[in-house]
């Protein structure tokens, strides 16, 4: 079930794949405030504040839905038997941390463009609020993974949260919608953008949505790979505490894997 | 697995019964945040009694809290520990007994914090049904939600800090929904509809329990 | 017939330290294994593992039947630990504990009030909540659960401990019961002198793993003739 | 009495170094209270910059119920019972590295939630020497009350329970005195007298240290 | 010289029930006194008395010459308790646990490190948080605690409990040695073979009461000769 996964050092190949993910993401991301600090057009109203929308939509994104979404299908994973392996854990642990940050980025990037445009660093906007619960819960989650207790147990502990966690984040986005819809006045003036998006602005904020996952993607396969490093010395450090712990006591007198048992 | 749950129930209700932590403390502590949050919100009355339902699902949120400590602390104080596990009980089944208990203990609080909140705040109730449909798939939905968390943050010595850092975040919908709904029915919100708001808490109390009867024998190896 | 325990290099991890490390240890249905052992050696921890209580991550473990891995409740509702501290609802009585053990394993609750007098366990004692218990006597009230339960695997941990020398009699009593009617168990202890004569065999454990045995001292011959070594 | 306050602070800031249960977990939880509160006062903004003040202290208030209860929980969980009460250590002393280590986690915590408060509520600072100074103040007086009332509800079995209703009502000054403090402070109240308040506050610290350092042996005693 | 611990008609209530019922003890300085009888005795509630964790409620009470009922806190300072389950901090390290309740009484630091080497508590045990200990091994760290602090009066609640048997002769000579230097001793035990060689004089109680003595079977004589009865 959870024998010892060794990920041997990357093949070239994989190398390649990882650094080339990462330097596509790094220029595209480039690109990206190229593109939007001088190529497209300052908006009428919001003037150059508007461009934000190339990426803060991106990161919310992120956050959100792939961060999240792979995390806990990740933790599903790891919880159904058949399927069950460390990978998962890794990657959901992996995902949640980058989410975090994720999360924390698309609410300081909300907050520096809600100072201008609102006037304030926050309102009681659905989404906003959403996203707020949505980083108690990450924080919640890792702070669960730090209790102290073997991999095994943690891995099971983390996935079963993720997962009842998970099945709330559906519940929170409609309740909290619907308290903003249902309430009498939306004293705020909601961020719809001006539907006129085009040219050069939709295909900045499309290449920011890709730009933005590429570099998800590649920081999630760097903590990935740290998680299973850092399993790996676990791995070598139990090995080491096996003997540690077998100088303990004399060496058995049959030898070692046959069960002592009736009739030895 | 209705057997083992009935037992589980029974157990943790006399337990209860003798102990009478949650009504003689919680029931308190819920009154007394109420209380806190008048004055933390100032004597004005007019936002006070447009803050009622609110402040009542605040409460009854932190004494579920409370009441779902209480519960897991039954089978982890000191001795206690593993005992359920070694009884060789229905998972499934202890899952629904221990919601059962802390549900049925969280509905005699909030008919006190309830009558608490009317009166400290001077609500009148327009629909007396809707307020009590509300509450009702609240509490099962904040039991079962709660009861899941408390197995989760058993195994860790942390119990006391990780629960309500879990669950809370959680059970936000809980309180959105509840609030709405008591508004609705209070009349103090323009809108009446309030059927929406208990939709969700119903769906909230059906998706806790069923994920409760699946996951809380994985739940229990867990420590 | 089966082995009642087999574990075959079955390694458990507390936090990262492995306090199993390779046990291998196969028990027979019927026998009575003693684990002797220096203070940490892991005697505890085999029978933890044995209870469910303690996930194995490497080896095999099989308990009267069931994979250890795979199937830990339904390990539990045939195996009877009595731990180090025992396991009792502090707010119920000694009487409510007993039938709410008996109740959970779906066992018969008219065992409990003969099992309660018993032990001594009877008048005031059994009116008393577990809480206010002193220690010899709710190891006895943990040992009137087990035996009202009559599980099939006894895991018992130092068992002795805390018993006045009247309680130790009867908890030998009732292993020896037990055992001639079928049941299996694994003893850690640390008193040799108490527990050789109940024992067909004896386990020595140290460093989390199974180091030698030796032949124990108790009369009854084993069902196979040949088992005991 | 030093020398033994400052070997136990140092041992349960030791813990904490080493569990981190403050910071990673009533932190969050913290600013969660703020969240949870924003969610049953409704979404309007003039309402919630108002009660801003009182909402930071309430969240502190309720992460101090916490912070207390792991300080009572290191001395009492399983094995530990009784250890401080063996060690033959001073009560006073007992008392001060208790209430210390509590209001050294709560400092920095309050700096967490009051930058979540102002950033959430949107409230700006006119004063921030007497936003210090209140705080400063209250944390003493939290944190002095809080481990009285640890130590009191210590021996009950009952501690996650207990410890909130005896707790809570005897903070309820440093929550009044608190607010109106900040009220002052951020400018959202009339009058700018915070200086009355902030005087409260360490009245209440003085009286609750004194109180602690005089009582506490027999509160010891008292299980 | 006044006796080490006395107790005149003490009755101590556990709730309302009188776990002591007029305890009548009188323990002479430097004398090892065994506590013998029944569960649920006594025993523990006598030691607890001693040590100023269960208020007595009626009678006389004076221990090293503080009275119980009024000066507790002078009380634990001189007194040193290893109860069932011993007292340590689970998230410090066994190390820290020791350094710890040295410190606190004031002891000197410099007998932590050889107390821990000598009660086989080094290597990876010692820093091993206490959570993570078997049961001996935090009844040795207890024991380390106990012998680095070298209290004036000893209470010991079946000490050897769970200790395995080189513990178990560590900790006889432990109290041998502090009793050489002066030290009184009060053991409540269910183990007759393990420490009639240790005691002076052994006590019978039951139901809450002590009803007979002995003497024990330690070589010393005593320096006022006419105390074991
Ligand atoms: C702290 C403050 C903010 C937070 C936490 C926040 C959060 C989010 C989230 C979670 C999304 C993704 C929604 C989805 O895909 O369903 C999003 C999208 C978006 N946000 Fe924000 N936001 C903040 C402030 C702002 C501000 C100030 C503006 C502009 C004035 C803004 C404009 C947008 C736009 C244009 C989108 C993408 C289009 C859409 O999905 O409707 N946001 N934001
Ligand atoms: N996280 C950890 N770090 C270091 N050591 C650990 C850890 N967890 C467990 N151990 C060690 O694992 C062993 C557990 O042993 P176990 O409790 O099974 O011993 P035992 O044979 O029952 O001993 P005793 O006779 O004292 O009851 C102990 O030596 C303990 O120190
Ligand atoms: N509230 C109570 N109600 C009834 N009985 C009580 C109560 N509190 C304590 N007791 C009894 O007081 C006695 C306490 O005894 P104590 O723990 O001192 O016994 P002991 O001699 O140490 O026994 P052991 O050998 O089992 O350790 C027990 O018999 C217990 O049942
Ligand atoms: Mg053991
Ligand atoms: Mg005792």
């Amino acid at each position: 079930m959870n024998a010892p996964a060794r990920p041997a050092p990357w093949s070239r190949r994989t190398t390649w794949v990882v650094r080339s993910l990462g330097v596509t993401s790094a220029v595209g991301l480039a690109l990206v405030v190229w593109l939007g600090l001088w190529v497209t057009p300052p908006d009428k109203t919001q003037h150059d504040l508007v461009r934000l929308v190339y990426l803060h939509p991106p990161i919310a994104w992120v956050a959100l839905y792939l961060a999240f979404g792979i995390a806990v299908i990740s933790s599903l994973l790891w919880l159904w038997p058949r399927t069950r392996s460390r990978q998962w854990d890794r990657l959901a642990a992996a995902s949640m941390e980058v989410g975090v940050v994720f999360t924390a980025l698309t609410l300081a990037t909300g907050a520096i463009w809600g100072r201008p445009t609102w006037g304030v660093w926050w309102v009681w906007d659905a989404r906003l609020t959403s996203t707020a619960l949505l980083l108690v819960l990450q924080l919640g989650y890792l702070a669960l993974r730090r209790v102290p207790s073997s991999a095994e147990a943690r891995a099971r502990r983390s996935a079963l949260a993720a997962v009842i966690a998970g099945v709330d984040v559906p519940i929170v986005h409609f309740s909290v919608s619907w308290w903003r819809t249902l309430h009498q006045s939306a004293t705020v003036l909601n961020p719809d953008l001006s539907p006129t998006i085009h040219g050069a602005m939709a295909w900045t904020l499309l290449l920011g949505f890709v730009a933005m996952s590429l570099a998800f993607a590649w920081l999630l396969v760097l903590r990935y790979r740290a998680e299973a490093l850092a399993e790996v010395l676990d791995d070598r450090a139990l090995d080491e505490a096996l003997s540690e712990r077998w100088a303990e006591g004399p060496d058995p007198s049959p030898a070692p894997g046959t069960p002592v048992g009736v009739g030895s | 697995m209705w057997r083992d749950a009935l037992l589980v129930a029974a157990k943790d209700l006399r337990i209860e019964a003798r102990s009478r932590v949650v009504l003689n403390q919680v029931a308190p502590f819920a009154v007394l945040v109420l209380v806190l949050f008048a004055l933390a919100l100032g004597p004005d009355r007019g936002p006070l009694r447009q803050a009622a339902p609110g402040l009542f699902w605040v409460a009854v949120l932190f004494a579920s809290v409370l009441a779902v400590q209480r519960s897991a602390a039954v089978e982890t104080t000191d001795s206690s520990r593993d005992g359920l596990r070694l009884s060789g009980i229905d998972p499934a089944g202890a899952f629904l007994g221990k919601a059962a208990a802390v549900a049925l203990e969280l509905l005699v609080l909030e008919v006190v914090v309830g009558a608490g909140a009317l009166v400290l705040f001077g609500s009148s109730v327009r629909s007396p049904g809707a307020l009590v449909a509300a509450s009702l798939a609240g509490t099962a939905g904040l039991a079962a939600a709660g009861t899941l968390y408390g197995a989760l943050s058993t195994g860790t010595r942390m119990r006391e800090t990780l629960l309500p850092l879990l669950f809370l975040p959680v059970a936000a919908p809980v309180l959105l929904a509840g609030t709405r709904a008591w508004q609705a029915a209070l009349g103090t919100m323009a809108s009446s509809a309030g059927d929406p708001w208990v939709r969700i808490l119903l769906v909230f109390a059906a998706v806790y329990l069923a994920l409760g009867v699946v996951v809380f024998g994985a739940l229990q190896e867990a420590s | 017939m089966a082995s009642a325990v087999l574990l075959r290099g079955a390694v458990a991890l507390s936090g990262r330290f492995p306090a199993l490390a390779g046990v291998d240890l196969e028990v027979a249905p019927g026998e009575v294994v003693v684990l002797f052992g220096p203070n940490g050696a892991g005697k505890t921890s085999v029978l933890r593992a044995c209870a469910g209580l303690l996930a194995i991550s490497q080896g095999d473990a099989m308990v009267l039947g069931h994979d250890l891995r795979r199937h830990r409740t339904a390990v539990r509702r045939v195996v009877g630990m009595l731990g180090h501290e025992p396991a009792l609802y502090d707010d119920l009585t000694v009487a409510e504990n007993v039938r709410f053990g008996v109740r959970a394993a779906g066992a018969d609750p008219g065992a409990v009030d003969p099992v309660i007098e018993r032990l001594g366990l009877g008048g005031r004692v059994r009116r008393t909540p577990a809480a206010r218990l002193s220690a010899g006597q709710r190891r006895r009230v943990a040992l009137a659960g087990l035996i009202a339960r009559a599980p099939r695997l006894w895991l018992l941990d130092e068992p002795h401990a805390a018993l006045d020398s009247e309680a130790r009699d009867l908890l030998d009593d009732a292993l020896r019961e037990a055992t001639a009617s079928g049941a299996t168990a694994l003893v850690a202890s640390h008193e040799p002198d108490r527990v050789l004569p109940l024992a067909d065999r004896v386990v020595d454990m140290a460093g989390g793993r199974v180091t030698g045995q030796q032949r124990g001292q108790r009369p009854r011959q084993l069902p196979g003739g040949a088992h005991v070594a």
